[in-house]
């Protein structure tokens, strides 16, 4: 080691010393990237609101105007979803007796709500799905025999269906559109 | 814990004093702080200094490539998220690559620039966590925090994009899964004119900082031969000085379409191919990223992102091996079909699994601190490697 | 010089005649089956031949096809100086796979036939250090064989849970 | 000591000694000790948190500030786990061993003019000794934990401090040599209040050894980048690895404490003590300013420097460590010492005048030049006015 390496080491490591703390030292005045959830955000903020509307959290089925056509339940690559529907012409129509995911097993990849036709399954913002035990992660939709929707040729009238299906077909039409043969 | 495969022979030498010494074995790992997941080594040391290291992996060997042969085309995509999570848009894109081989679908050009662009962020996203961990290992721990402060505003854009933060699940067979959503791309440059001083930032911060340098510049250095035979790929092999990015000599998507440099390990503060190489190929290559997604934002085409396919796929028997440059080099995907719903056979080849095969190869006379450098540099990923 | 796939398979033939079955497919995925005891040789002249020169061995995957009673393992070689591929396929009967080791060829090939070893049980004469790679050393059979049947549980921990979802 | 207990007592036995002395030590203990290694820890995680763009602790009490008695609290609810393979009585007497090797050196401490509480006329030898004690200690827990991760630690720890002490000595000497003394107060009492009258400015030489000893101090401290005896990124925790608890807490507690220490060493040493300007005619006044800008130089130099130093480095390789420690910094304190004395020998009387202004021209020219670069720094990342954040003590920042 000649002596101009032996002092050029020493400037080096001084120079880029103090260049890393100049650095660190220009952090202290920089503001920090924190999101101090959940308790304080400013007012009024739910940080689930601030999520994109893509944003896949815990499913959601607007049994309103799920038309039972068993296209999630298909999708499903890990088999989470299970729905059962009769056919009943006394009530008109299919009639659905049980619509259960099982929150502990999905992925939530999203490849159900991908097929829905109606935009009746779909992620909502949620994410806290923390609980104690593993059968109440299971989300059971139907608490009562239902009877599946039908879309109707002239376009939904009922004011209480229609805001549901707008957003429905609102959450559809995020997904790029494919082939469905 | 059995140390069944791993009998270190104890060795005692004499020296001339009479005095006997033992080799100390050590089990670095799988609860280590610096194996990144579940690793574990076991090290025969003589003190400091190690006399060889043995990888013991499978700790998080999760069997992808058999749950391929049960879940069907469609419904292994979310699957390939977990092959690789820290850059999850590289088995996404792969499995669709294979899968559009397979079946002879035709992507169309905007979802081709969609997949770039994810991957490009992606690459991004997995090298930021790779140099920032590696600061961290080495010592340094503000670089990682800064490290993972661009991440986070990466992974707000790809919330945005495809709703999740880690497993995207983002592409699609026949192309993408969302379309870029309205004002994204604006985010994105703001993303790239915010990051990129920031990565001078972080080379002056510790790339070249005396200390930083001085523990990895003239460690492990792997020869071109040796990673060839070993197989090393991506930013490991160039930091070998072998100038090879499946993007450029094997090229794929739209890649043709768009300039950009391979940057190579050229041995500027040690050996070619020492752990300072690989960890400057991969900042060098940060940057490359910011110009491709530059250059696809002005060319991004309008049109559809995804191809017709049918939902119930049943690609003709046969068998397709494509390649992709991932974040962690050269991706391998064989995947075999009998011409049912299901794949017959789905081998995924990634780079960590090649890398921390050489572990004990260029390990041998390293200390103990220096381990921790070289599996930092070769960036080993746990669930890549196991699968 | 980068040797098209017909080239390679012309050239092998010229060595090593029967030993190398016809070429199958083209392009990329051009491939030729090769007997399984004599894989290392042919491996060596692929790797050292200066106009062949595959000095990566690509990957290494072992498929099962119990209709064919064979279990194929696949060799996917690249050549960094020329630029260009090959694959190789051995053919080894599924009741006692046994197939030369390229791990003297190839390092690379050491690790990755450890894994087939492990998930398949597929043997490798001569190979240094055969032994499971992913799997515990005692898990019961070869996961990736088509008629594996997962053990219902593992030194008394379950494999599987109930479904929360039965009727 | 020995005159306030003959004034508080009027025949005083050595049982009036004993019980003064453990009262004393009680408040030192518990009045200062504890609360300086305490806070540091608050303060340490404050100031990481914004160099990382983060927050740091903000929950307990204004601003945090009360997390480290939280963090006390909770250690000493914790289980005292003493694994079953352990040297017992080795492993539990162990942190005792590396506090006191702490605690002692608070007895030489000058804090003010007259608070100290011995001023030994070896003051600064004492202070060298006693801290080799927290090597004892460091190496006791490495081997009693009976865990190969944690010897490794003892072993690096050990030959760390035993080598580093030496170029810290050799940089004292200087000091002791232009002062003549090795009490504490006398070689304060040789200094000014001005930095132009400090030992700092003193010669070149002692210019330089101000710097080897601090290297040598943060080395001896176990602190980045010379952490090496605890490198959680390969030793899991070193020596501390198997403590829990209490004992746990013992360590880190000396740890940070010794800071304190290495920065009022320092001060004493190169950068004038207590020196104030004026004197007060209310002794309390006095006394009081005088602690005050003894703490300040101490905290400034030996706690926010380090901090600030382990949060921007790297950790270096145990092989570097030993060759910087003998390839660099033993010559460099022997040509030190050498040329101090060549120094005082032959320089005349103008040189050391106009020498001294020019070190402390150099030096300010040397902050100016940092703090441009600072601000280069800030400009350079393209920083808008709100992303910048001047109050150190405000928490939120809205999502999205």
């Amino acid at each position: 080691m000649g002596l101009a390496t032996y002092f050029r080491s020493i400037k080096d490591a001084i120079a880029t010393i103090g260049e890393g703390m100049a650095i660190t030292a220009s952090h202290m005045v920089r503001k920090p990237f924190t999101i101090e959830y959940p308790d304080r955000l400013p007012d009024g903020v739910r940080i689930q609101d601030t999520l994109p509307f893509r944003y896949r959290g815990i499913l959601e089925v607007d049994l309103e105007i799920c038309t039972a056509c068993l296209a999630c339940e298909r999708a499903c690559p890990i088999d989470c979803i299970v729905i059962e529907a009769e056919k009943d012409k006394a009530a008109g129509g299919l009639v659905m007796t049980r619509f259960d995911i099982d929150m502990a097993k999905c992925m939530y990849c999203g490849l159900c709500s991908e097929p829905c036709p109606t935009g009746s399954i779909h992620h909502t913002p949620e994410f806290e799905g923390a609980d104690y035990s593993l059968e109440s992660l299971v989300r059971r939709f139907v608490r009562a025999p239902t009877v599946a929707y039908r879309p109707k040729k002239a376009g939904e009238t009922d004011p209480v269906i229609k805001p549901i299906l707008d957003r429905g077909m609102r959450y559809l039409a995020e997904f790029a559109k494919g082939g469905e043969s | 814990m059995s140390l069944a495969g791993f009998e270190v022979e104890v060795q005692r030498s004499k020296d001339d004093g009479g005095v006997v010494t033992e080799d100390m074995t050590l089990s670095m790992g799988p609860q280590h702080p610096s194996t990144h997941g579940v690793l574990r080594f076991v090290i025969r040391a003589d003190g400091e200094v190690m006399k060889e290291a043995i990888p013991d992996i499978g700790y998080l060997h999760r069997s992808i490539e058999k749950i391929a042969e049960k879940v069907g085309w469609h419904g292994f995509i979310p699957y390939t998220d977990r092959v690789d999570y820290v850059a999850a848009m590289f088995c996404n894109h792969g499995w669709s690559f294979a899968c559009e081989q397979l079946a002879g679908i035709e992507v169309p050009k905007r979802a081709e620039y969609c997949r770039v662009i994810a991957d490009e962020l992606c690459r991004i996203h997995s090298h930021l966590l790779s140099v920032g961990s590696m600061a961290m290992d080495i010592g340094a721990f503000t670089p990682f925090t800064h490290a993972i402060r661009e991440r986070e505003y990466l992974n707000d854009l790809f919330e945005e994009l495809c709703g999740a933060r880690l497993t995207f699940h983002y592409m699609r067979i026949g192309g993408v899964g969302w379309d870029l959503p309205t004002g994204w791309i604006d985010k994105l440059s703001h993303f790239l004119d915010r990051f990129e001083p920031l990565v001078d930032e972080y080379d002056r911060l510790i790339s070249f900082n005396k200390i930083f340098v001085e523990r990895l510049a003239g460690v492990a250095p792997v020869t071109a031969e040796e990673a060839i035979d070993f197989n090393l790929v991506g930013p490991n092999l160039r930091a070998s000085g072998v100038r090879y990015d499946v993007r450029k000599d094997e090229p794929y998507s739209v890649y043709p379409e768009l300039e950009f440099d391979v940057p190579i390990g050229t041995g500027e503060k040690g050996i070619v191919g020492d752990c300072f190489d690989r960890y400057i190929v991969r900042m060098r290559e940060m940057r490359e990223s910011c110009r491709i997604l530059r250059q696809c934002i002005t060319q991004i085409p309008d049109g559809p992102v995804i191809a017709k396919v049918p939902r119930n796929l049943k690609p003709p028997a046969g068998d397709v091996y494509v390649r992709l440059e991932s974040a962690r080099g050269d991706m391998g995907w064989y995947v075999v079909s009998d011409g049912t719903a299901f794949p017959h056979r789905c081998k995924i080849r990634t780079g960590s699994f090649s890398a921390i095969s050489i572990v004990p190869k260029i390990s041998r006379n390293l200390m103990i601190a220096d381990l921790i450098a070289v599996i930092a540099s070769l960036d080993l990923v746990a669930p890549e490697i196991d699968r | 010089m980068a040797m098209d796939a017909a080239g390679v398979h012309a050239r092998l033939r010229e060595k090593f005649g029967d030993v190398v079955g016809p070429l199958e497919a083209s392009g990329r995925n051009a491939s030729a089956t090769i007997v399984p005891a004599r894989i290392a040789e042919v491996g060596e002249f692929l790797k050292t031949d200066p106009a062949l020169r595959f000095d990566c061995l690509s990957n290494l995957s072992g498929v099962d096809y119990p209709k064919q009673g064979h279990i194929q393992i696949v060799y996917h070689l690249f050549s960094y100086p020329h630029r260009h591929a090959f694959v190789l396929r051995v053919n080894a009967p599924r009741d006692n796979p046994q197939v030369a080791t390229v791990s003297g060829v190839w390092s690379h090939a050491d690790w990755q036939e450890r894994e087939a070893f492990d998930l398949l049980g597929v043997t490798f004469d001569g190979h240094p250090d055969l032994r499971r790679i992913l799997m515990p050393e005692d898990w019961p059979g070869h996961p990736l064989r088509k008629d594996f049947v997962e053990p219902e549980s593992y030194h008394g921990i379950p494999t599987s849970r109930e479904s929360l979802l039965k009727a | 000591m020995a005159d306030l207990v003959q004034s508080l007592f009027a025949e005083a036995t050595w049982v009036h000694y004993l019980v003064v002395a453990l009262l004393f030590g009680a408040i030192v203990v518990f009045g200062l000790v504890l609360p300086i290694a305490g806070i540091t820890t608050w303060v340490e995680r404050r100031i990481m948190g914004r160099m990382q763009s983060r927050i740091g602790p903000n929950r307990v009490g204004p601003a945090g500030f009360l997390q480290w008695l939280a963090d006390g609290i909770k250690n000493m609810l914790k289980e005292d786990i003493v694994p079953t393979a352990a040297d017992g009585p080795l492993f539990r007497f162990a942190p005792y061993v590396v506090m006191v090797g702490f605690v002692g050196t608070f007895a030489v401490l000058p804090f003010t003019s007259a608070l100290i509480i011995a001023d030994l006329n070896v003051g600064i030898l004492y202070v060298t000794a006693v801290t080799a004690l927290v090597v004892v200690g460091i190496l006791m827990a490495g081997w009693a934990s009976n865990n190969k991760w944690s010897l490794l630690g003892g072993i690096r720890s050990a030959a760390q401090i035993v080598s580093y002490e030496i170029p810290a000595g050799l940089s004292i000497f200087p000091i002791v040599m232009l002062t003549g003394s090795l009490s504490m107060q006398e070689i304060i009492k040789l200094q000014g209040w001005a930095p132009w009258s400090w030992n700092l400015f003193a010669n070149p030489f002692a210019f330089v050894a101000f710097f080897i000893f601090f290297v040598s101090a943060l080395a001896e401290g176990n602190r980045t980048p010379f952490d090496l005896p605890e490198a959680e990124s390969e030793l899991v925790a070193g020596f501390a690895t198997e403590y829990s608890g209490m004992r746990n807490l013992l360590f880190f507690m000396a740890e940070w404490g010794n800071l304190y220490v290495i920065g009022a060493i320092v001060t004493t040493l190169f950068l004038g003590g207590w020196q104030i300007p004026f004197t007060f005619e209310s002794k309390v006044v006095q006394h009081l300013l005088e602690f005050a800008t003894f703490f300040l130089k101490a905290y400034g130099v030996g706690v926010l420097v380090p901090i600030w130093l382990r949060w921007t480095l790297p950790r270096i390789r145990v092989d570097q460590m030993m060759s910087m420690c003998w390839k660099y910094l033993v010559p460099i304190a022997f040509v030190n010492l050498i040329g101090t004395a060549a120094w005082m020998i032959w320089s005349p009387v103008w040189l050391q005048v106009v020498t001294r202004m020019v070190l402390v021209v150099s030096a300010a020219a040397a902050t100016m030049m940092f703090a441009h670069r600072v601000v280069y720094h800030l400009e350079y990342a393209k920083l808008t006015r709100a992303h910048l954040l001047f109050n150190p003590l405000a928490t939120t920042r809205s999502p999205g």
